[in-house]
């Protein structure tokens, strides 16, 4: 058992998800909202249970569906600080639907997606992201797909904070995920997460070979899309794209404890009432 | 005295736009009025056919004996309708709806003018005259004269003369009702995706998000769209989505989700024949059976099934009220019959607006509180200090995942235990026709006009049967049925489908052994005449 | 005799290997047992463990008597189980296990002897000796023999003989059970996403596909994954997809689709419980309703519940040749505790491989040709002249859309026909017990073997009941039961559920009355003893 | 009602479907395989009729489905010639997911797409490639989401061979499918389509103003994913991506009617059977 202060953590000893646990902790209480006014939206995997070691609200949903949750929830109260956290099998597999077209919304919203390449709380299947040639007990002849890259996929999609981060640079990685929740506008980080049970391959010492930061982001979405395809020797991290230019909408509109008034349904009833 | 209508075509002929004008013009003018469809899932093309029933009492079904007057459009319609045109009905034929538009192009200079001249003649057939038509207004004055002068020529003037009229009066059709239901129920969030036949309710949430402080998203498929509907529920709005059987497949494990969170929603399914896509436009009730058990897992649900319009708007307004309390999941069922039907409600309906409480708790807050009727303090975030955590796995109070299994059961148990709560609020059904006959009719959502009628009618003609028209289907109750005394009579059920799904229920629930039943399930509604034919029969055989 | 032993630890300690290990090793040397698991949903820490029956006598369910050996590889372990030891029964502590471990590390260089050890202590408390272990080879076999000194040094050697042992036998847990009938059964196409408690059965159908001409697809969702198999087997292969509830949720809609199309499927559904995400890595029944009510709309299935591996595999096997024969989809429930026992299958196994049959047309076929019994003329793309047309709209014989509502009908009448030769098609439930008892026990899935080794022990003390395993749960005909007279009888339901979904079933198919309920729904599987009580309570109270 | 033939067709007179229609017949013919061999699957939706039309086998499945239909289909049978053909809404809203994974999965597939920029079936509601501010009776204000690309996206999902036709354009349109279809691998190809009923924007007329044919494919990824982007005055149509490299996955192994032997299956029995 992983125990973090009083807590007890379900995750392995040495998991990369515990230095993203302490990034968020600590930029959550950075942040100029109080911990009440922010929610975390999440689905299944070891990365979904994120929101249960954090003090925030939350709802731990679906496997795949943590971004309509999302959605809805920040429709219905602009005044949140709305979070969607879940795995790359998640976020970009089951949910991939969801990861598309959530982007296209263009809400206030922030989407981390703990990139581990992997489906761990099953086992260690292939996930969207897995190279291809990857063996594991579902693919004994190795994954035959190309991999999804979603930094790719969120600029296509109109995304206008792209980034991002890694489990293995935990002060960068806190940056990045600043940056991202105070974004005003939709944020998409993919995060570097080793699993150091089932991914033997992008261990942090793979990472660690690999990654550096990137100094300002790329202003051209073409020069952004060749860098966040850039994977190989050298691994670029931070924030690859980022569009001021666009308002995220429904920001204004509050419709929470502002009920319609008997008056105005009357006026609209009265179009179907004759007397 | 009552009038029959039918008027058939093309998709893209302008049948809808009749039906429109006609039901606006007699809404205005206070006549009592059912009027249905029947149509094809294409744009264009294909034979489509509007169906009207203006009457002195109040109709809310079709007659099924035959037309008085039948409009054909086109060669098909002739073909399919003329036979069933009564003797000595009026039979409108293709030439004549084209001089009808010629008139209205050469008149008016507006093709839309000819919805006017057709419902003109039908005014007049009805009797109306020229004092009578003082509430239409504007434009379509006149061409309404028009039509009165060529119902002289055609010689159905004063045909059908209709004395009594409605006082105040609503005209809806069902899906406008649940609509209006949801929002007197304080439904603020809608989500969906197009689906036949539920689409309208979503078109006209949209519209009121123009209006009101409620809010329509569209979203990319039906999962989302309940995940989005739970997500706005949590956050504080009553929630609600609407679909049709392939849709509502999708949202499966949303309700599941619903369920084990305890997040409250409505939802209604509008039923359309199945299997898959099945015929998209038509009418049945064949889901029932598939909303009762939908999601997996096990967890306490309502289901409504409203019959009328009037008990649409108030089932409605009380699902939210029940899913709130009971922090559940409240599913209406409706079905393609049901929402396209137009009709008067003269009833008075309750508009007062109801809403969401919002309590405030502190930091010891627990969403899961175990109490003993199972129903947990709720609150939403950034209200207070109270933080909301909830979870889909099995969970302590406080929302953490657990695997303590003493806990678990507990935690089944208190969410059972609000099935308590859920059975005393139980809706008795509506009874119809003699209490004390030997045999009842029992049916459920869209077919309860219908069925009281057909008892109303088979009683005037000496034949003694009871109905009931459950608008609660489940839970079933012994409470509500108990003063009917059915395991002492012969119950024959009605439905719209091919296997007789509440009949099962009814046996399972509450051991009722259902001695006949009177299926249909070609798409299209049982009418009145049909029933009637089917129960002498049923008492020929007895 | 028989051995009762339980090792408890964290996720992670290698609980899962011992257990590997020493069933090889029992089944190796012909022992009888029986073995299962209860784990967390994580793969590190927690508290898991796994429980092993060794006996003289065919074992196929947990005896819930208490342990004669508890091994603790970490202290939760010991405070939980200790208390469970039986009255002289071996306490193998956290330091002797270490002592174990060090001989593993100092004798043979690597942890994983410590296995192999710990396996020769039970080997020697079941009485073997150096002459027993011929079978056992190579590495393992030095440290079992350092396990046997162990065994005499903690004094339990020869504690519990074992002197009869099976013969030609299979070793298989529930899950690779499942993946033999299907292979057996011809099955060539398996698309899924992993979801415990399913995902070995894809892991097995994925390794076949290394060695047979089969294919195993990991799919984007579930939703996929029965859209593809529908593919495949509407090309040309016999299909399957396994999942658990929250996965079965999202393939509703195919499901549905299955029906329509007339397109064979097999489903497994391997139940776990919900609502939701519920407990991922524990056991129940309670989808049993959902799977009975899946997908919209009206169609003909079969559900299947196997409660032994051999039952799974003859099962699994009849599924694809029903699923063919009748062209629909055939659904097995599996539950977590069916799919992670590990057990011997002694009765011989049919291992033929069925495959389907490839009929050629001319250019005048048509896929939906009406027939008698529903069951119309099949073949795929690309042989012969044919062309196969598959829609899920409703059609016409040759697979094109219609809206011809006489045809609906009877396209409906087609598909529901084939309910006669389902039902014609029914398996028996397996009676146990006395069959003329004033009290039957009824079950269904993985309940099956535990319920009958109660009935026997009950019997065995004088207590008078039958039993009856339902292999086959849908649909239920009044052939299957009429020998055992029940509706004279006092029927009890033993389900891992919370209301007792199968007696409800009981009541609306066959109208039997059951007047108790045993149900369990903490996650855990019964064990013979707990029911063996509850009986006697019920009797009591009789 | 429509005739083409003795076939009546459920579409609207004058529906940018009918060239599609007539595009897709002759290539069909002008195959080398015989319909027998050929497979349509569609979902639901006026462009889903499509396989009705045509003398071939189909499966017409679920709104949404059309693509994992045809990868079950390609895999267990290799030999036939599959192609999903399905509207905009089907392939790229609530079949997303499929569309992002099925590309990725690398078969030798062709996915066609009637992107008349409307749900028509269901009479006029927003699609994913619907532009910003498009009015209709579910976005009374506008739709606010931004237009999904599908061309784009299908470049970043590592599809070799990306096309764009036009129902105004048949002649190119024959050649872009014939070319989609003889491509070994997986060709997707958007198909301008006006509806003549709902979308009253995106006609005839409009396109014919914008649209003008591309010369060779373009080699390179982004110059070919920035092609795809051009939208407004100006709107190309043509192969705007193809990439000869990547062979497709699953082509030789046959399975079909290759039942697994009795003796490999009781080798591998062989491990669970103890005598
Ligand atoms: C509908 C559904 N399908 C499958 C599962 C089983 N499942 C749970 S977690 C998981 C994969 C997790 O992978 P990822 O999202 O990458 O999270 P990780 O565990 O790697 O952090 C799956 C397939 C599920 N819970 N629900
Ligand atoms: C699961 C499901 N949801 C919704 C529908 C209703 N529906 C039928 S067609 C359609 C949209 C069609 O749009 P598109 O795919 O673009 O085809 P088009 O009609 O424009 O050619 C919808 C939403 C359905 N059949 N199934
Ligand atoms: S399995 Fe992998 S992802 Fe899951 S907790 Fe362990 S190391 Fe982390
Ligand atoms: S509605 Fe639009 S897409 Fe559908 S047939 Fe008519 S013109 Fe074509
Ligand atoms: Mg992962
Ligand atoms: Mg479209």
């Amino acid at each position: 058992m992983v125990w973090v202060g009083n807590r007890e953590i379900a995750w392995c000893p040495g998991c990369g998800n515990f230095p993203i646990r302490t990034a968020l902790e600590s930029v959550l209480k950075e942040l100029p909202v109080p911990p009440q006014k922010i929610v975390l939206t999440s689905g299944i995997g070891q990365a979904a249970k994120m929101p249960h070691y954090l003090d925030t609200n939350f709802f731990n949903g679906l496997h795949g569906r943590a971004l309509p949750l999302a959605v809805g929830i920040k429709i219905a109260r602009p005044d949140l600080t709305v979070i969607a956290v879940s795995g790359d099998g998640c976020n970009y597999g089951e949910g991939g639907n969801h990861f598309i077209h959530t982007i296209r919304k263009n809400l206030d919203l922030t989407i981390l997606t703990h990139d581990n390449k992997v489906y761990a709380l099953t086992k260690g299947q292939s996930a969207p992201t897995t190279d291809r040639g990857t063996m594991n007990n579902l693919d004994p002849q190795g994954n035959e797909n190309r991999p999804f890259n979603p930094l790719a996929a969120a600029i296509v999609m109109g995304a206008p904070f792209v980034a991002r981060g890694s489990a293995g640079d935990p002060d960068h990685l806190k940056e990045v995920l600043k940056e991202a929740i105070l974004f005003k506008g939709t944020a998409v980080v993919d995060i570097f997460q080793p699993c150091v049970t089932f991914n033997h391959i992008n261990t942090y010492q793979w990472y660690k070979d690999r990654v550096y930061r990137l100094g300002k982001p790329l202003p051209d979405r073409y020069e952004a899309l060749k860098t966040a395809e850039i994977w190989g020797e050298r691994i670029p991290i931070g924030v690859i794209f980022r569009d001021e230019g666009v308002m995220p909408r429904q920001s204004d509109r509050i419709i929470f404890r502002e009920p319609p008034e008997d008056k105005a349904l009357g006026a609209m009833l009265s179009q179907q009432h004759f007397k | 005295m009552e009038l029959n209508l039918l008027i058939g075509g093309e998709a893209g002929q302008g049948l809808a736009s009749f039906e429109n004008t006609l039901v606006d013009i007699l809404s205005k003018l206070r006549f009592r009025f059912f009027a249905t469809k029947n149509y094809m899932s294409r744009v264009r093309g294909g034979h489509n056919y509007h169906m009207f029933r203006i009457s002195e009492n109040p109709v809310h079904a079709l007659s099924g004996d035959g037309w008085d007057i039948v409009v054909a459009l086109d060669r098909e319609s002739e073909q399919r309708h003329k036979p069933d045109l009564k003797k000595g009905g009026l039979f409108i034929s293709l030439e004549m709806t084209e001089e009808l538009n010629k008139q209205a192009r050469e008149k008016y200079g507006r093709i839309t003018a000819a919805n006017e001249i057709l419902s003109g003649v039908v005014l007049s057939a009805m009797g109306c005259g020229d004092g009578d038509i003082a509430r239409i207004e504007g434009d379509s004055l006149d061409p309404v004269r028009t039509g009165f002068s060529l119902a002289n020529k055609w010689d159905v003037a004063d045909r059908y003369p209709l004395s009594t009229r409605a006082g105040n009066h609503y005209r809806l059709d069902g899906n406008q009702a649940l609509a209006i239901g949801a929002l007197l129920g304080g439904c603020q969030f809608m989500a969906g995706y197009p689906m036949t036949p539920s689409t309208s309710i979503m078109v006209y949430f949209a519209a009121a998000a123009l209006e009101l402080t409620v809010h329509f998203e569209q979203a990319e498929d039906e999962i989302a769209a309940l995940n989005m509907a739970l997500g706005a529920s949590y956050a504080g709005l009553r929630s609600m989505v609407a679909t049709s059987g392939g849709g509502f497949a999708l949202m499966q494990e949303a309700v599941s989700l619903s369920g084990m969170t305890e997040t409250p929603v409505v939802i209604i399914v509008g039923q359309r024949p199945g299997p898959s896509t099945g015929l998209p436009t038509r009418t049945e009730q064949a889901d029932l059976n598939f909303v009762l058990h939908a999601g997996h897992g096990e967890f306490p649900r309502i289901v409504f099934a409203p019959g009328s319009p009037a008990e649409a708007v108030l089932l409605a307004r009380k699902s939210f009220e029940l899913a709130d309390r009971f922090q559940i999941p409240v599913f209406i069922l409706s079905d393609q019959y049901f929402a396209d039907s137009q009709q008067i409600i003269e009833e008075p309906l309750d508009t007062g607006i109801i809403a969401r409480e919002y309590n405030v708790y502190g930091s010891d807050y627990r969403r899961y509180a175990i109490t003993e009727n199972g129903v947990s303090p709720v609150t939403y975030p950034g209200l207070g200090d109270a933080l909301v955590r909830v979870d889909s796995d099995e969970h302590d109070e406080s929302g953490s995942i657990t695997e303590d299994l003493n806990l678990r059961v507990r935690m089944v148990d208190k969410r059972l235990a609000k099935f308590r709560g859920i059975r005393d609020e139980a809706i008795a059904p509506t009874p119809m026709g003699e209490a004390d006959a030997d045999v009842f009719l029992v049916c459920w959502g869209s077919n309860g006009p219908i069925v009281k009628e057909a008892v109303e009618r088979l009683g005037g003609e000496g034949i003694r049967v009871g109905g009931l028209h459950f608008g609660q289907v489940f839970p079933l109750t012994p409470g509500m049925i108990d003063r009917y005394g059915l395991h002492r009579r012969k119950v024959v059920a009605v439905e719209n489908n091919a296997t007789g799904q509440f009949a099962s229920l009814l046996k399972r629930e509450l051991d009722i052994t259902v001695s006949g039943r009177i299926l249909k399930y070609d798409g299209t509604c049982f009418t009145v005449n049909e029933l009637c034919n089917e129960m002498r029969t049923y008492f020929r055989k007895v």
